[in-house]
C-alpha cells in the first residue's frame, strides 16, 4: 500500500487535502475538513462524516452547495462525537446545523451523542439517516438498512437547499426526502484491503463475485459465479426497481467501488442504462465515477433515486466540491 | 479481595490494554468475516489511550478511574464499540461516584448497571450474537471474578452459530452464522483482564 | 472484471459515456468523443487519443476549454488514422486542427498517416508530441520518452489558449511549452490486468514495488523492496527535480494508476508537498487524483511541470468536461 | 511455383489470419513480457478484418490484394503494429501494380520493398529487437519461401537476448534482454504462412 503505516493513513490524507485544497479549512489533528467561509451568515451548516476509505465521500463533497463539513474516522470507524461537534461550532452561523447520517450503529451512537452534546451547547441540531441499501432486506433482524449511494443524493440536495437559504427544517426535508427516494444496490469484484489489515478482508477468487455488499469490504449477502456486465446491470436494476416501484423520471447513480477502471464502469453504466430502458424507467440524471467507495474494492453499485421537479432543479444547483462540481 | 480501589481498576484496565495489544490481529480477524476488520485496532487504540489518560490524570477513586476510562473510549475509538464499551465504564464509573474504596459487591452493581446502559444504547439483547453476549452472563456472575471471566468467554464462544440482529455483522443475514462475534471477544477479554486483576489484588493480600 | 466480453469493452464504455454525458457527442461505431458545438466558429480545434485504459483521459477531457475530440483506439493500443482524419473533420473551423500525440511508436505513426490525410483533404494540421517520462533515461537507444502526466497540463493549457481564440500556431505553441516543461515519474504497487489478457501484466509481489513504470500495465526500470509513502514521494521528487531542474513555481499532478484509493494518494499527495517543500520548489497549483490511469493499476505517478504567468492564468482558466471541471 | 497470383496472396493471408488465431494468447503472452499486452488481439483483429475484406472484395491481381490487405491492418489495429505490418503489404502491393500473375522473383522483389519500407517508418535497423529482425533475413531468402521462412524464424529467436532499441520495449532498458520481440515472433508466423502457402500452391502444381 501506498502508505506510511496504518495509523498514519487518515492523518496523512488529511495532509494532502490541505496541500491540494488551499480553498478548504483542514482541520488535521481534529480530523475535519470545512469550508474556509464557515459559517456563511445565514445558511444552515451541513455536516456529514464517517469512517474513511469511502473518498471523495465525505470529506471531498465539502464546499458551496454541498456540505459544510466532514468529519473523517478511521477507515472504516465512524468518528468520534467530539468531531461532530467541533463541526457543529464550525459550521452554525446560528441558523442551525444538520447531520447527514449513514445509519450504521457506529455513525448513529456517535452523532447521536454529538446531537446532545451540541444541543447542550445551545445549537439546534437536525439528523437525517441515510437507509438506502437494499440488499439488507430485513430491518427487524438487522440494524436497518445501510447507508451507501443514497448519501451523495442527500448531500447534495441538502446542499442545494442550504445555499439557497432554507430554514434548518426544510434542509431537513429535503435531505430526508433525498434519502427515503434514494435505494441502492452493490456488487463486489474483489475484497478490498484495509491497511490495519494490510490484505484482502475476505477471499474472492476471481471467477466469482458477492452480490449485496455494502461499502465496508464485508462480504455480501450472496456468492455467485462470475457474471456479464450485462447479467450484473439486471441485477442491480431487478433489485432496485422492485423497491422503490419508481413512477416518474430517477437519477442514476453508478458508482465504482474503487478499484474497477472507470473504462469498466462507463461500459457497467451503459447495461444499467439499457436495463432502465427496458423496464421503462425514465432516466433524468446519471452519474458515473467512484464516489461512495470501498478502498481498493472492484465492483459497482447503483443507486436509483426517484426526482420531482424541485429536487432535479437542486441537484442541477451549482456545486463547487473537490469531488463533485458543476455550474456557476 | 473485599475492596475495590483505583489502583485495582488502573491494574485491570492497563491488563485489558496488554491482552487488546496481543490480540488485536485476532479481534480484526474475527471483524473482517462478519465485519469490517476494524475492531482489533478499535479496541486497541482506544485502551491505549485510556492507559495513557489513567497515567497522565492519576484518578483517585474507581468510579472516577471508570468515568475516565469511558469518556476516552468514546472520544478516541469511534465505530459501535466506542460509545458501547465507553458507555459501559462511565456507567459503572458514575453508580460508584466519589467513593475512595468500594466493596466487590457495590463494584459488581455498578458493572451491572453498566452492562444495562450497554444493552439500552445498542438495542441489544442476549442472543443478538453482540458484546452483550459475553457482558450479560458476565455480569450476572459476579462479584466472583473468576466465574464472570468463564461466563464471558462461554458467552463469546456461544454466539458462533447465532445469526446477528445487530451491528453490521448483521447485514450478512444467515452468512454471519459461524462467526465468534468479535465484540463478544473483546468483552471477553476485558472480564478476563479483570479477574487477572483481581487474582493480584488477592495475592498480594 | 465488470464486461461484457474483452472485445467489446471499449464500445461499451462509449455507449456508457453517451448515456452520461448527454452534453457530449459520442460516435460509437467510430470511436470518437465530440464537443457538442464542435465546430466552435474561430477556434482552434483540439484533437488527441490514444489507446483506452487511462480514462478519463483522453475522452473525459473533451469540452469547453480542453480538447475538441478524442479518438479511443482499444486497450493500450492506439486509434487508427481513420479515426484521427474523422476527428480533424469533425472539429475543423477552419482555424486548423492540433494533434496532441503521446509519444509512443503507434500514436506517432497513426497520428503521422492521419495527418497527412487530413493534409491531403486541405486542413491545416499541427502536431505536438507529449513526451515527458523521465524514468524513460537515455532516448538514443529507446523509442525517446513516454508520454504520461504531462498530457493533461498540454490539453488543458492548450484548450485554454484555443478557447481564447488564439490562432493555431499559438496554441501549438502553448502546448508545446507545457509539455516541455512537463516531466513525469510513475510507480507501481500492482500490474493492471488487461480485458485481453484476463488477468495481471506481470507477477509483481505485495511486498514489492517497480519504479519508472509507463501507463501500459509494462514493468518498471527496477524492481525494489517496498517502500513507504515519504520513500516513494522522495524517489519521484529527486527524479524530476534533477531532470526539470525547476528554477520558479511548479503545478503538480500527484496521479493515481487507478487501483490505488484516493485516500492513499491524498495521503502520497502530502508527502509529495512535503519533499517538493524541503527542495524549496514552490507550488503554485496542486491536483491529486486517477486522472491518466492504467486500468486498475495500484501506483501513482507525480508530474511537475514548471509554470510562469501566463501558464498559470490558462490552467486557472475554465474547463468543463467530464473529467476536469472548474470556473465558471 | 513460378508465378504468383491473387489466390496465392488470399490464401496466405488466410493461412496468417488461422495461425494469429491460434496463437494470439502466446503473442499476448511475449507482449507482456516487454510490451502492453496487446500484441496478441491487435493482430488477430487485423488479420481477421483482412480475411473479411478480401472475402467481400475478391481483388483479382496480387498487388490489388496485397494493397488491400495492407489498408485494412492500418484501418484496423492500430498501435505500432498496424502501421507497420500494414505498409509492408501495402507498399509491397503498390510495387506488384495490377499484374494478375508475377513471377517468384517480382513477388519477393516487392516484399523486399516492403520491409525497406517498415525499416524506414520505423526508423528500425537489424538488432533492433523489433519485426525487422525476422522480416529482413526472411526478405533476403526470398524466393526461396522455406528458406523464408527459416530465416525469419531464426531472427525471431534471436532476438531474445536483444536488448529493445525500438517501440515500447525499449523503455525497460536492460530488463528487455531475455524475452522474444512479439512482433517478430508475428512476423515469423507470417512469413511461415506464406511458405505453407507457397507449399500448397506446389503440390498443387
Ligand atoms: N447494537 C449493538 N449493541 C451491542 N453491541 C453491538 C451493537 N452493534 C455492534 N455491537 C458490537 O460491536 C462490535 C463491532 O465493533 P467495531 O468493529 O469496533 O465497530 P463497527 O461495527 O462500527 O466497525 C460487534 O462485534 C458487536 O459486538
Ligand atoms: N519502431 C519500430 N520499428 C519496427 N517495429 C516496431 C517498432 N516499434 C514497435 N515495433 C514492433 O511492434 C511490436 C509491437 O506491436 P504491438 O504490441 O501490436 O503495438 P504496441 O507496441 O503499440 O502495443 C513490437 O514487438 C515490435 O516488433
Ligand atoms: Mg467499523
Ligand atoms: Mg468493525
Ligand atoms: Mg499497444
Ligand atoms: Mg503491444
Amino acid at each position: 500500500m501506498l502508505i506510511n503505516g496504518p495509523e498514519r493513513v487518515v492523518e496523512d490524507a488529511l495532509r494532502g487535502m490541505a496541500a491540494a485544497h488551499p480553498e478548504l479549512s483542514v482541520d488535521v489533528e481534529n480530523r475535519l475538513i470545512v469550508r474556509r467561509d464557515a459559517p456563511v451568515t445565514g445558511k444552515v451548516g451541513l455536516v456529514s462524516g464517517g469512517g474513511s476509505g469511502h473518498e471523495p465521500l465525505h470529506g471531498g463533497f465539502v464546499g458551496p452547495g454541498m456540505l459544510d463539513a466532514a468529519c473523517a474516522g478511521e477507515v472504516f470507524t465512524s468518528p468520534v462525537p467530539d468531531q461532530m461537534t467541533r463541526a457543529a461550532a464550525a459550521v452554525d452561523a446560528g441558523e442551525g446545523v444538520l447531520f447527514l447520517v449513514k445509519n450504521y450503529t457506529g455513525d448513529v451512537l456517535n452523532f447521536g451523542m454529538a446531537a446532545e452534546e451540541a444541543e447542550e451547547e445551545g445549537r439546534r441540531v437536525a439528523q437525517v439517516l441515510i437507509e438506502d441499501d437494499v440488499a439488507v432486506t430485513d430491518s427487524l433482524y438487522t440494524a436497518g438498512r445501510r447507508g451507501t449511494g443514497g448519501t451523495l443524493f442527500a448531500e447534495k440536495l441538502a446542499g442545494a437547499a442550504a445555499e439557497e437559504g432554507a430554514p434548518l427544517e426544510r434542509v431537513a426535508d429535503v435531505a430526508k426526502r433525498a434519502a427515503e427516494s434514494s435505494r441502492s444496490f452493490g456488487v463486489a469484484l474483489s475484497a478490498c484491503a484495509t491497511p490495519a489489515r494490510g490484505g484482502p478482508t475476505f477471499d474472492l477468487p476471481p471467477d466469482q463475485l458477492e452480490l449485496g455488499i455494502g461499502i465496508h469490504g464485508e462480504p455480501g449477502r450472496e456468492r455467485r459465479p462470475m457474471m456479464s456486465a450485462a447479467e450484473i446491470a439486471d441485477v442491480c436494476v431487478d433489485a432496485l426497481a422492485k423497491d422503490l416501484r419508481p413512477s416518474g423520471p430517477v437519477m442514476v447513480l453508478v458508482n465504482g467501488m474503487g478499484g474497477t477502471p472507470l473504462l469498466e464502469l462507463y461500459g457497467f453504466g451503459a447495461e444499467v442504462r439499457r436495463a432502465l430502458d427496458e423496464r421503462r424507467v425514465a432516466v433524468a440524471r446519471m452519474l458515473v465515477g467512484p464516489y461512495v467507495t470501498s478502498l481498493d474494492m472492484a465492483g459497482c453499485s447503483v443507486t436509483l433515486c426517484q426526482a420531482d421537479e424541485e429536487m432535479l432543479r437542486l441537484w442541477d444547483a451549482p456545486v463547487a466540491t473537490p469531488g463533485l462540481r458543476w455550474g456557476r | 479481595m473485599t475492596r475495590v480501589d483505583a489502583a485495582l481498576v488502573r491494574r485491570w484496565l492497563t491488563e485489558t490494554e496488554e491482552a487488546l495489544a496481543r490480540e488485536a490481529g485476532r479481534l480484526t480477524e474475527l471483524d473482517s468475516a462478519i465485519g469490517d476488520a476494524d475492531h482489533g485496532s478499535n479496541m486497541r487504540r482506544g485502551f491505549a489511550a485510556v492507559r495513557a489518560a489513567l497515567e497522565r490524570e492519576e484518578p483517585a477513586s474507581p468510579g472516577r478511574a471508570l468515568v475516565l476510562a469511558g469518556r476516552t473510549l468514546v472520544g478516541t475509538v469511534g465505530g459501535a464499540s466506542g460509545p458501547l464499551f465507553g458507555t459501559l465504564l462511565r456507567r459503572a464509573g458514575k453508580v460508584l461516584g466519589e467513593a475512595e474504596q468500594v466493596s466487590a459487591e457495590e463494584f459488581a452493581a455498578a458493572l451491572r448497571e453498566g452492562v444495562s446502559a450497554v444493552a439500552r444504547l445498542g438495542g441489544a439483547a442476549a442472543g443478538d450474537k453482540t458484546m452483550v453476549d459475553a457482558l450479560e452472563p458476565a455480569a450476572a456472575a459476579l462479584p466472583d471474578f473468576a466465574a464472570a471471566q468463564r461466563a464471558a468467554e462461554e458467552g463469546a464462544a456461544a454466539t458462533v452459530p447465532l445469526r446477528a440482529r445487530k451491528g453490521r455483522a448483521s447485514y450478512l443475514g444467515e452468512r454471519s452464522a459461524g462467526h465468534e462475534d468479535p465484540g463478544a471477544a473483546s468483552a471477553a477479554l476485558l472480564v478476563a483482564a479483570l479477574a487477572r486483576a483481581a487474582e493480584q489484588e488477592a495475592s498480594r493480600g
